[in-house]
């Protein structure tokens, strides 16, 4: 159902950093120009800083344009990078505490500590966020960028490569959390002159943004990492499979590909090496299940993006039949700092089988609205109240919802248990690609489920029977039970029904589709009765109609 | 030389050469999974999702028109719960659109009514989806009645695989899918369609039919030229 | 003991199930001989009767009568029979449900009439918003499908019944 | 195989047609651009209609019946021209949560217009987004490709009317 204004759309103005002097500043500004804080003007005000900071004869100041801060819900975002004095909602009409602040900085001011939100995190693939000009080539070289690469092609073959990303422990951040190093080693030995590797930043889940931000702050990154997986599995191109609903993700994807071209960092003979890689964008139209691997290659060939059985798996028989490779972007994103810190650091991070880091986006009804790395293992507790800030306006918490459509909602006794992939499996939820969304006692869990049937409903591709009939039919249910007109029965055969749409369709959307709604089962069963039973509403969200005498 | 795998299917020994699917090593020793959208002579999909069987040392069931077999497999084509799950696939196809057996040009000469009966489904649980779906009449030899359409999609792969016209194709997605010809225009004005009647030679309802056949005078036409096609590509090497 | 007391009942179908019952011919005699058939729209009592073994239900249910109807009927029935498809599957009857019960009424009394269109409000009863089988409202005991159900499946259905057995409905399918 | 045809010619001598053709050309006009050429249809044209998927399939060897699937798989693609004006309300799992619902019900109530449909006096196109990723503007709408954050319903359906 999402259709948006065509892609690629001539943003507000073309941005650019606005430097106010040559030569290195004493101080500068990073004014977050990541999607959210650009949407609430802040382009503007990095103009507007510009020039008020010329007019105030400041001559050894500059103003940079920078990726996500992180704190989205308090955009726009201007921090002073030497202390890192952080402004919140600046707007351009008012950056005067913004150039008293640049004005005071003094050579060795040390930065003090930020609060929780960002005190807690660990930047690893979000580390040049907030920091470099996301279109800015020579920002991202300054900031370590291409390092891995060069070390990749002057110093390692391409097992070594693989081992190393085993050894790190990571595992795929789109959700599913297959070992990335097995992929890799698979795609490597998989028989085939032709290989490919495709990034998937086709993020679908409602209420996650992390491959967004990703894209919008850090793209060279991202080309990185593919490029040292292109080395890593002997494949010579790539593709960026991106929705179109991004056009400012899509934007400084193709500044970044053009300019990683023209330096060579992309093309043939990368880095004066014998080694080819170069990277095309597709974009995505508007089709949550592209997310899907075998939907994706579809879409990326042309054609209707539904899937087919695996095996073949792609790594073995992917984009026009060759092997291919598919990482989601956060999984790229990641791949550049372990090669760079090698595989030990990034495997000491973590918990469990989940090692390293993963990006969150905290959303719905917490303080904190935004984008957050944290260590595998922490507490729920830990990322919604300390990082995100407790509830909005001191509500009781009910639930946060992770792994989207496919994910489950997890209720306030398990708010300490650590996040891992596992640990959520274990509570009927999901890793997913790493939304978390915040619900307090205004929203009723029966209605929360009926949204991602909704949403599953809605984006079933319609190939196999369980999912293209099934996820109506357990909406049907839904809904019967939210206007009160459900029987016990009626609920028994929800939860049938979920089990058989669950075991027997064909890909990954409709087989977690009944999720949410065993999720809610489990924690909120008193609230599906409440409907059935006292015909009422605990959230008072559903309009329950009195008791109908006919039942259609 | 092809190699030759030995497996077990429901307990039973059978083998197989490399290549084969579960499905095809099963109808070949008189084992009948249900299964609509396959079809022989044209690529599978895997999608009707009826033929669904457990594999040993699996956690997910696999469809047995697109699992290859291997050495040692352990086939499940029947179980008590594998009935259940199919009775209620069937179920869905049912219920998905409005199929009324008593009044249909296929009656008793259905595949969907012949799985039901097999599976012994006497009535359906699931919510009725009753959507209002159209009648195309336009065509002068045969019409389609989406009512009973299964999305099975052998009318769409027969016409592209076997024909060559490649008029039918589908439209829109999830429960909005619909078979179409052309640019979804009335299949009566497709510049594409030969009129060659593939498509409705291999409906297993009767989505598609001939006009003029009253109720439950489909199938009497269709003929099975499909297996006759294969056997002229192997003679002829194809 | 009591002898074992046999109803049916018709709602929303055409009646060919019964024409089917009736096909039993000589087997009736049969049965009879071992039940008596206390209500049925091919007996002349009026009330539906207290204490029922078994009915037969033919029809959909798709009016406010039926629906009063079938409640009574499983209030005083043992063991209830969806008996053809229009009871099982609301069939024919529910071809109308993708259309609505407004537009349907316009279409057969107001479109398609030329001497004063007017959509009947008294003596029939109203219609429900759908066509639905018997087991949307009550509980089924049996499901004997078929449009109609052959008379031979009729015949064991009754047998098995009357013998105290669970009812051997294989054989049955939708449609003919 | 590919299999050789005649590139048709474009459907008028609209200027777009060359944006379009380009694009093709870039991918080798092959049937694997199918995607690429209606995003590039799209954007020159704002919607497509069926002589632009007509053309599209001509010119990359896909049969019409497969770009009609394509083009209404995906709901990206509009085959319907949209009003002058469009206003995309984010559905995401934040937004829901936080009010969506009731933006579609007040633009239903005072524009009488629902997801996907466009106002009898052709001014405002109401669509849906499944998430525009901007969560931290819930409940958030883009109107005439401006992201505008925490929307209040009645504020947004004056600010619509007055267009």
């Amino acid at each position: 159902m999402s259709e948006m204004p065509a892609a690629g759309r001539p943003l507000r103005r073309r941005v650019i950093t606005e430097e106010v002097h040559e030569g290195p500043a004493r101080a500068t500004a990073y004014v977050c120009e990541a999607a959210s804080c650009l949407s609430a003007q802040s382009h503007d005000v990095t103009v507007r800083l510009g020039e008020r900071a010329a007019e105030a004869g400041l001559t050894d100041v500059a103003v940079k344009r920078v990726g996500c801060i992180g704190l989205c819900a308090a955009g726009p975002l201007v921090e002073i990078a030497e202390t890192g004095q952080l402004f919140e909602r600046v707007r351009p009409d008012d950056v005067e505490p913004v150039v008293g602040a640049l004005k005071r900085v003094k050579p060795g001011d040390a930065r003090r500590p930020q609060g929780p939100f960002f005190e807690k995190q660990v930047r690893v693939a979000t580390e040049n966020f907030g920091r470099v000009d996301p279109e800015s080539l020579d920002d991202y070289l300054a900031a370590g960028g291409y390092e891995a690469l060069r070390r990749v092609l002057s110093e390692m073959t391409s097992t070594e490569v693989r081992d190393g990303i085993t050894g790190s422990g990571l595992r795929g951040r789109g959700g599913a959390g297959y070992p990335t190093g097995l992929k890799w080693t698979t795609v490597a030995k998989a028989q085939g002159a032709q290989k490919y590797v495709i990034c998937n930043a086709d993020e679908g889940d409602p209420g996650a943004f992390m491959d967004r931000s990703v894209l919008e702050s850090d793209p060279y990154r991202i080309l990185e990492g593919m490029a040292i997986a292109a080395f890593a599995v002997h494949a010579t191109e790539g593709y960026i499979y991106c929705r179109a609903e991004y056009p400012l993700a899509v934007a400084r994807l193709r500044t970044a590909i053009r300019l990683a071209q023209r330096a060579g960092y992309l093309g043939a003979g990368i880095m004066d090496t014998s080694f080819t890689f170069d990277v095309q964008i597709r974009l995505g139209a508007g089709a949550f299940v592209c997310g899907e691997e075998t939907a994706l290659i579809a879409s990326v060939e042309g054609r209707r993006g539904t899937p087919r059985p695996r095996p073949p798996y792609p790594a073995v028989q992917g984009l026009w039949d060759c092997p291919t490779l598919i990482n989601n972007v956060e999984t790229f994103a990641s791949v550049p700092a372990i090669v760079r810190r090698g595989p030990g650091w990034y495997a000491a991070i973590g918990a469990g089988k989940s090692r390293g880091t993963k990006v969150f986006a905290l959303a719905g009804r917490v303080v904190n609205t935004g984008l957050v790395e944290v260590p595998m293992g922490m507490a729920l507790r830990e990322i919604i109240f300390d990082i995100g800030g407790g509830i909005i306006d001191g509500r009781p918490f009910k639930a946060v919802q992770t792994g989207g459509p496919s994910g489950g909602c997890i209720p306030a006794e398990h708010l300490d248990k650590p996040v891992t992939y596992e640990s959520l499996i274990e509570l009927g939820s999901f890793m997913g690609s790493g939304g978390m969304i915040v619900m307090d006692d205004t929203s009723c869990m029966v209605d929360v489920a009926k949204y991602f049937q909704d949403f599953c409903r809605d984006e079933s591709c319609g190939k196999c029977t369980p999912c293209r009939v099934g996820t109506t039919q357990l909406w049907m249910l839904l809904d019967l039970i939210t206007r009160g007109e459900a029987t016990l029965a009626d609920l028994a055969q929800l939860e049938r029904l979920a089990g058989i749409v669950q075991r027997m369709s064909l890909c990954g959307l409709g087989q977690g589709a009944p999720n949410p709604i065993f999720s809610t089962l489990r924690y909120f069963r008193d609230e599906y009765l409440a409907h059935i039973v006292e015909k009422r509403c605990p959230a008072g969200v559903c309009a329950i109609s009195q008791p109908a005498e006919v039942m259609a | 030389m092809t190699t030759v795998y030995t497996l077990t299917i429901d307990g039973r020994d059978v083998a197989g050469s490399e290549g084969q699917t579960v499905m095809e090593v099963a109808e070949e020793n008189g084992i009948a999974i249900p299964g609509l959208c396959h079809l022989e002579g044209v690529h599978d999909r895997g999608a009707c999702r009826l033929c669904m069987v457990e594999i040993a040392g699996s956690p997910k069931l696999a469809a047995a028109c697109m699992t290859t077999i291997a050495e040692g497999m352990e086939v499940t084509a029947h179980s008590e719960q594998l009935l259940e799950y199919r009775r209620a696939v069937t179920e869905m196809m049912f219920m998905e659109r409005n199929h009324v057996c008593a009044v249909c040009v296929a009656n008793n000469h259905c595949e969907l009514q012949d799985t039901a009966a097999a599976l012994g489904l006497t009535h359906f649980d699931l919510p009725r989806i009753s959507p209002k779906v159209d009648i195309d009449a336009s065509h002068r030899l045969f019409a389609i009645d989406h009512n009973r359409c299964i999305l099975c999609l052998r009318c769409v792969r027969v016409c592209d695989e076997i024909e060559g016209a490649h008029t039918w194709d589908i439209m829109h997605r999830g429960l909005e899918t619909r078979v179409q010809t052309d640019m979804g225009i009335p299949w009566g004005e497709s510049t594409t369609c030969t009129s060659c009647g593939k498509c409705v030679q291999v409906c297993p309802t009767g989505a598609l039919f001939e006009k003029g056949r009253p109720v439950a005078g489909g199938s009497k036409t269709k003929r099975p030229f499909l297996p006759w096609l294969k056997v002229v590509q192997e003679e002829r090497g194809l | 003991m009591s002898r074992p007391r046999i109803a049916t009942v018709w709602l929303d179908g055409c009646s060919g199930c019964h024409m089917s019952f009736l096909d039993l011919d000589e087997r009736l005699l049969d049965i009879f001989e071992r039940a008596d058939l206390v209500y049925s729209p091919i007996v002349d009592v009026k009330e539906f009767p207290e204490d029922v073994d078994v009915c037969l239900v033919e029809g959909a249910v798709s009016s406010e009568e039926d629906l009063h109807r079938i409640r009574m009927v499983r209030e005083r029935s043992k063991t209830i029979v969806a008996f053809g498809d229009c009871a099982v599957t609301s069939n024919v009857p529910g071809m109308r449900n993708p259309i609505g019960v407004p537009p349907l009424l316009d279409r057969a009394y107001r479109e398609n009439v030329s001497l004063n269109p007017q959509v009947p409000t008294q003596v029939v009863p109203r219609l429900l918003p759908t066509s639905q089988p018997v087991h949307r409202f009550v509980d089924v005991d049996v499901f004997l499908p078929g449009c109609p159900p052959h008379a031979d499946l009729i015949h064991t259905l009754l047998d098995d019944l009357l013998a105290g057995r669970v009812p051997d409905v294989s054989g049955s399918r939708f449609g003919r | 195989m590919p299999i050789s045809h005649r590139k048709p010619a474009a459907p008028s001598d609209d200027k777009r047609w060359k944006i379009v053709e380009t694009r093709m050309r870039r991918h080798g006009d092959r049937p694997q651009a199918l995607i690429e050429a209606l995003h590039a249809a799209q954007e020159a044209f704002g919607y497509l209609d069926s002589d632009a998927l007509e053309f599209v399939g001509d010119t990359l060897g896909v049969p019409h019946s497969r770009v009609y699937g394509v083009a209404t798989f995906y709901s990206f693609f509009t085959l319907k021209p949209q009003g002058e004006h469009t206003c995309v309300v984010c559905t995401g799992t934040a937004c829901y949560i936080n009010g969506a619902k009731e933006i579609l019900g007040g633009l239903e109530r005072r524009l009488h217009v629902r997801p996907k449909e466009t106002t009898a006096d052709g001014k405002v196109s109401v669509l849906t987004a499944r998430c525009l990723g901007a969560c931290s503007l819930a409940p958030a709408v883009i109107v005439d490709g401006d992201v505008q954050g925490k929307v209040d319903a009645g504020e947004l359906v004056a600010q619509l009317e007055a267009m």
